[in-house]
């Protein structure tokens, strides 16, 4: 299909848009609302939702254009789970009516979501989660823990995938919600991770009603709905193509380059090493960029992030480790509550501890590379004990 | 030499002492809260292990009141100690006493002075430390910047005034007595004489401090750094030792987690990449076992040999059984709740204290005439 | 049960040996027959076949005195299967009479024995092995294909596990067998390997009659007797206390010592990290010999074996890098039969290929590692397809 | 840019051209074949390479009869080669050509000659080879053992006699010119004038020899060393893709033994050891692959940091492919009739060659500005 409109219409779009909207006299909100309404927010959302069903390959250069002309955006970083988890999900299986419901005051900020996923007993192995929702009336009735859901705390949406059939094998008995983060009986609680800070909450659900209206998808289909919130994750993290010693690199680079007393000889070989696995790194990104432009999101992002958390891992250690006395110190223990995760700024000691969840959060490296071995490679799966058996028979 | 390498059955039973009381004293829970409450050290804890069981004066002369036991004994208290990342001055009062002893049989100080202090560690009575960084490796040229001026009131010779800064000295904050390296000798100077700032460290269960003279009085306990090096030498031996038992404890618990831990209705010690990731490190650990008991048996030219390959090794290994830990822990093992995250600290802090395995691998090339070109 | 003589004892019979059997002027064979015959052989040996029941301790002292007084010893490295693999088997399995029959000529070298475990459909899974022996009046009839055999085209005698029954799991179908190299149906060809030698053979066996008098354990047991045999040769490749810088190690410590233009500052410390390495096994395996001295050979061993390919295969492997343009040449291609290993003269080419070798024969590392995890770590096993299905039923 | 990291249409029918004459004509069995027989290069294959698709004359501008295509194109010509180990003397003759082209556009030479040789090659009538070490990497101050004395008897200026031996030259055999680097300038030598001997290679499918010169004949051909350098760069940049290609196959082969190879029961494939193991290696793969195109892709300054990249990179994954390959073979990958050995012997010796992973990252220091102290 050909885009409904040429490159030329769209920087006229923009042109327009901010002709009638100044963004130095016009509120954000406002900005962000008309933004939405010209279909100019998400370009390959369809029209009617934010977009005008544009290739994705349009968006930076209209970010580009909002931004030479000083336009605020939705500040995408705070709002990410909505944006890159929750607005997908939607699309492909909301309703007309939640589409409209839901979509606007996300993109524009307004309402910020969170995901309610994992839970203590269902890590990797997430379909053998035990949230249960029990049908009554027009509601669900929700109970159970969920469990490394950032931003909980200011959300006021949540998607959730709790069991609403224990009697059929786990994959079957799954049902995926919209969950109203201000409902009675849900309570968020901080979980403080091993640097001290607690970007993460625990959610715990004690007969929350759901209105069944905010189901999405059938009853029983959770678990698909829950594949392309999942898909998504993992391509947001994968791409991009950033600069020559971008990232963790560059901080242990610069300290070698600007602390002489750090170097250490033995060492040279082994920053090197992980120097040329920054810039390896870096290159094939930059390919999986180029090949997606055209292409589809695949497994190739599963192998950037499993690169991406071996390297931060061993770059902070090796620094740790040239810093010698200084790397016996840390900054701060205070339990902080960061909107986003920075390794800049903070303490050699706290790059090393927090790089340790990269290689957990969104996906262990375990399962990351069970997923290149049978679905790049093809090789066969693990013999599966859990397939066949009801959700409550499973040993735990 | 090779029966060296195994555990004596007075060794075993010293650890199986050891090793009940932190049973009792120093569940996890308890180091956990400890590391954020204003008294970081367990000094009861101390106090029992110190003086009931005899653990600070182990290596003190029985004449002086002591074990008169050697760095064998000291090194399976810092394995239950590891295992325990237990929050008491251990290391560095061993240090401080194997420095006493080493000043004490150079003859280059003051040998009354040396048998007082060590009488009174064994007897409980006092704390010691060495004001160095935790970081210096035993080989390393020290130059601190501590400036030593004599004291001309009185008319004892030994006596001074000492000036500086020394940081990231560890276990000196429960320390009466501080040993100063400065200006070539080392003196003893009293710990009130000293302002002492706590330095928040990445390893919460091994407190650290700056320290700060300022025309401190302090009398010479040795002259040259003969005795310092000798000391470090030990301290590294032993903490080869710590670092061996800290990795025996993170593999014993992943152990049990993935046998127990279900994923895809299978326990997830049951997936091969798992397995043979804990079979390498179990094979990294017996190594370290035969290493780290090495270190402490030899002696002379082949202890520094010794103590070199054991720093090298033990501290890879204690990382990695740290780090798989933390790892097939999943989320919970990134957790502040879950104690992963204090063996995580303390294996990579001891990886840095007392010189990092580089270090000790550039070292070792000196010793065995493997030069770097 | 106390040793039936003393130490002083001990030391009377070797005297008593020398002086009535002088090895300056005694044939070789008939004093090793004269050896064997005074229970001097293998001491821990019953009387009557070589030994005296001792304790193993004492057999290194013996050595001693019998090479201090010159006398020839049975060149233990060209009948190692024998020794190692063989005789403990017969010993622990074989009738009285089997036991006369042919731990004599074993131990004095006479007959060299060979090893037919391994097929090439069945290599880390022994017991999947597909060498049928069909029951025929007094003998057996022997047809497959054996592999990786050393000494198979000097041996007389062979050690074999063959399937009896096809009908059943496979653990429960196979026998154990001796097998005379020089009947009829033997066919031994060389196995090249990728140094360029033929350490091995493969072994076709067609139509092979073998007695039922030469069967060791009984009808079905093969599979038990075979346990006994492959644990003594686990123990014999782990052990020992060598000294420092032994082995692989030692060649590469002295190229960079004997050849500074090869020193790679770069690499050293990647050097010196193979050298902790190696001590750190050295270390290791003397901890282990004093262990053992004592008890049992265990689990350890594997550790041994294991850690020891790895080092070799890292040694060598840097050996090659640091010699440069040394190391793209090679010494000979030539196919030859070498009796032993050896890693030292030959070229570095050679020690990097041939090490390549220490994680497959003998259990691959892979095995090694499920060894140590499932027996030392006590972690559960893979799930098992093929425990309760007939041998003949398996996928292959 | 990061387009340039994917393969473009015609880079593809290329690789489709060269790899169906290489799988019609470049099977393993007969590779390994002839590395016994007497002539190890197979020369009809390159005849068909070189003339018919045209590789020989790929980097040789139009106007001399050549394809005036770029790295890119050598280099999927590289990867396909690398996946057959073919016997042919593709590297070498490429070294030599950039070599040429490089001479001719420095200026500081004869350009007539290089426009000669290049145009022969081009037509296939002749191969080319660099006479220096196959171990050399770009970076190094090349120093050889082969001197010059002008020759009096003519009166070109540009003739002169050579003496000296070379060692470990690659591709030199089959070739009819020799590219001679000595005394700071580079010559044109006919191969028929020098002793070639064999060498017994690691890699039986990459001939090496050694050059003896005895006062062979020589014209000059470029004064200075800086095409030799540039030369040497466009080789490892293309050697990159080389060892991409073998790791690729590596993988394949690999992969698809675990998929058919059962033990206990089930395809050796389906333990999570194998799976996870062989997962890194498509993920090291798949870095190679970025970096490799990226090394052909780039100029200048910025090429000289990408080659360094590539062959730290790629060298280590090829032998890496090279070496589980062999491993998870298992008994079978071990032996001379399996073509695992052919790749790890070629994957360690590409490794060597035109300078070891560890000098590739020394280089890229200096370049980066990362000095080692």
């Amino acid at each position: 299909m050909p885009p409904l409109i040429t490159q030329h219409d769209l920087e006229n779009r923009i042109q327009d848009l901010l002709a009638a909207h100044d963004p130095g006299t016009t509120s954000r909100l406002d900005f962000l609302h008309a933004r939405f309404d010209a279909g100019l927010a998400w370009l390959h959302y369809p029209p009617g939702l934010g977009g005008l069903g544009l290739p994705r390959g349009l968006q930076p250069a209209a970010e580009k254009a909002f931004a030479a002309a000083g336009a605020p955006d939705n500040e995408p970083q705070r709002i990410g789970i909505g944006l890159g988890m929750a607005a997908p999900t939607i699309l492909g299986f909301g309703s007309d009516e939640q589409k409209q419901r839901w979509l606007r005051p996300l993109w524009c900020g307004e309402q910020v979501w969170c995901q309610l996923f994992s839970e203590p007993g269902a890590g990797s192995d997430l379909a053998a989660l035990a949230t249960r929702a029990v049908r009554d009336g027009e509601d669900w009735v929700v109970n159970g823990q969920k469990v490394w859901t950032s931003m909980a705390h200011e959300a006021r949406w949540a998607i959730l995938v709790a069991r609403t059939d224990p009697d059929v094998p786990k994959h079957q008995g799954l049902t995926y919600f919209v969950l109203d983060m201000s409902a009675p009986g849900v309570e968020v609680r901080p979980l403080r991770q091993l640097t001290g800070e607690a970007e993460f909450n625990e959610v715990f659900l004690t007969d929350v009603r759901v209105p069944d209206s905010q189901r999405l998808g059938a009853v029983g289909e959770g678990w698909k709905v829950a594949q392309t919130t999942l898909m998504n994750e993992r391509v947001a993290i994968g791409g991009g193509a950033a600069p020559r010693e971008s990232g963790m690199i560059g901080v242990l680079a610069s300290a070698w380059r600007e602390q002489p007393e750090v170097r250490d000889p033995a060492l040279h070989d082994r920053l090197l090493t992980l120097w040329v696995a920054a810039e390896a790194a870096r290159l094939t990104a930059m390919r999986l960029s180029a090949q997606l432009a055209a292409g589809q999101p695949g497994p190739e992002g599963s192998a950037a992030k499993y690169a991406f958390a071996s390297l931060n891992q061993q770059i902070s250690s090796l620094e740790l480790e040239l810093l010698g006395e200084q790397g016996l110190r840390y900054d701060d223990w205070t339990m902080r509550r960061p909107e986003t995760v920075s390794f800049v700024g903070r303490s050699p000691g706290y790059r090393y501890l927090r790089a340790k969840g990269n290689s957990i959060e969104g996906g262990t490296s375990e399962i990351l590379l069970n997923i290149i071995a049978e679905r790049v490679l093809g090789l066969p799966g693990e013999i599966r004990v859990d397939k066949d058996v009801a959700w409550k028979d499973l040993p735990r | 030499m090779s029966e060296a390498l195994l555990y004596s059955e007075p060794e075993e039973e010293l650890r199986a002492a050891v090793a009940d009381l932190l049973a009792d004293r120093a569940a996890w829970a308890s180091v956990l809260a400890r590391t954020e409450s204003a008294e970081p050290y367990d000094t009861e804890l101390w106090k029992t292990l110190g003086g009931g069981i005899g653990v600070a004066g182990l290596l003190v002369p029985e004449e002086l009141g002591g074990a008169g036991a050697s760095l064998r004994e000291a090194a399976v208290v810092a394995e239950e100690l590891g295992k325990a990342v237990a929050p008491v001055p251990f290391l560095g009062s061993l240090t401080a006493t194997a420095l006493l002893l080493a000043a004490r049989e150079s003859g280059n100080g003051t040998a009354a002075l040396a048998d007082d202090l060590l009488r009174r560690i064994a007897a409980g009575e006092q704390t010691a430390a060495v004001a160095i960084p935790f970081s210096r490796s035993p080989d390393t040229t020290y130059r601190g910047r501590v400036s030593v001026t004599p004291w001309p009131p009185r008319e004892d010779p030994h006596e001074a005034r000492l000036t500086g800064r020394v940081t990231s000295v560890a276990d000196a904050l429960p320390a009466d007595v501080l040993l100063v390296p400065a200006d070539g000798s080392i003196y003893v100077v009293r710990a009130a004489d000293a302002q002492r700032t706590p330095v928040t460290t990445l390893d919460m269960t091994q407190v650290l401090c700056d320290i700060e003279f300022d025309d401190a009085p302090g009398q010479i306990l040795a002259i040259g750094y003969a005795p310092l090096a000798q000391a470090l030498l030990s301290a590294a031996a032993v903490l080869a030792s710590e670092q061996l038992g800290l990795a025996e404890q993170c593999l014993k618990t992943t152990v049990e987690y993935v046998k127990t831990r279900h994923q895809f209705g299978r326990a997830v010690g049951s997936y091969q990449g798992l397995k043979h990731r804990l079979a390498q490190l179990w094979v990294q650990i017996a190594q370290a076992r035969a290493v780290a008991r090495y270190a402490v048996s030899s002696s002379g030219d082949e202890q520094v040999i010794a103590v070199a390959v054991a720093q090298a090794h033990c501290s890879a290994v204690a990382v990695q059984a740290a780090e798989e830990c933390v790892q097939m822990h999943g989320g919970i093992g990134f957790t502040w709740e879950h104690p992963a995250h204090l063996y995580l600290k303390r294996a990579k802090s001891a990886s840095i204290a007392l010189g990092s395995p580089a270090r000790h691998r550039r070292r070792l090339a000196e010793l065995v005439d493997l030069p770097a070109s």
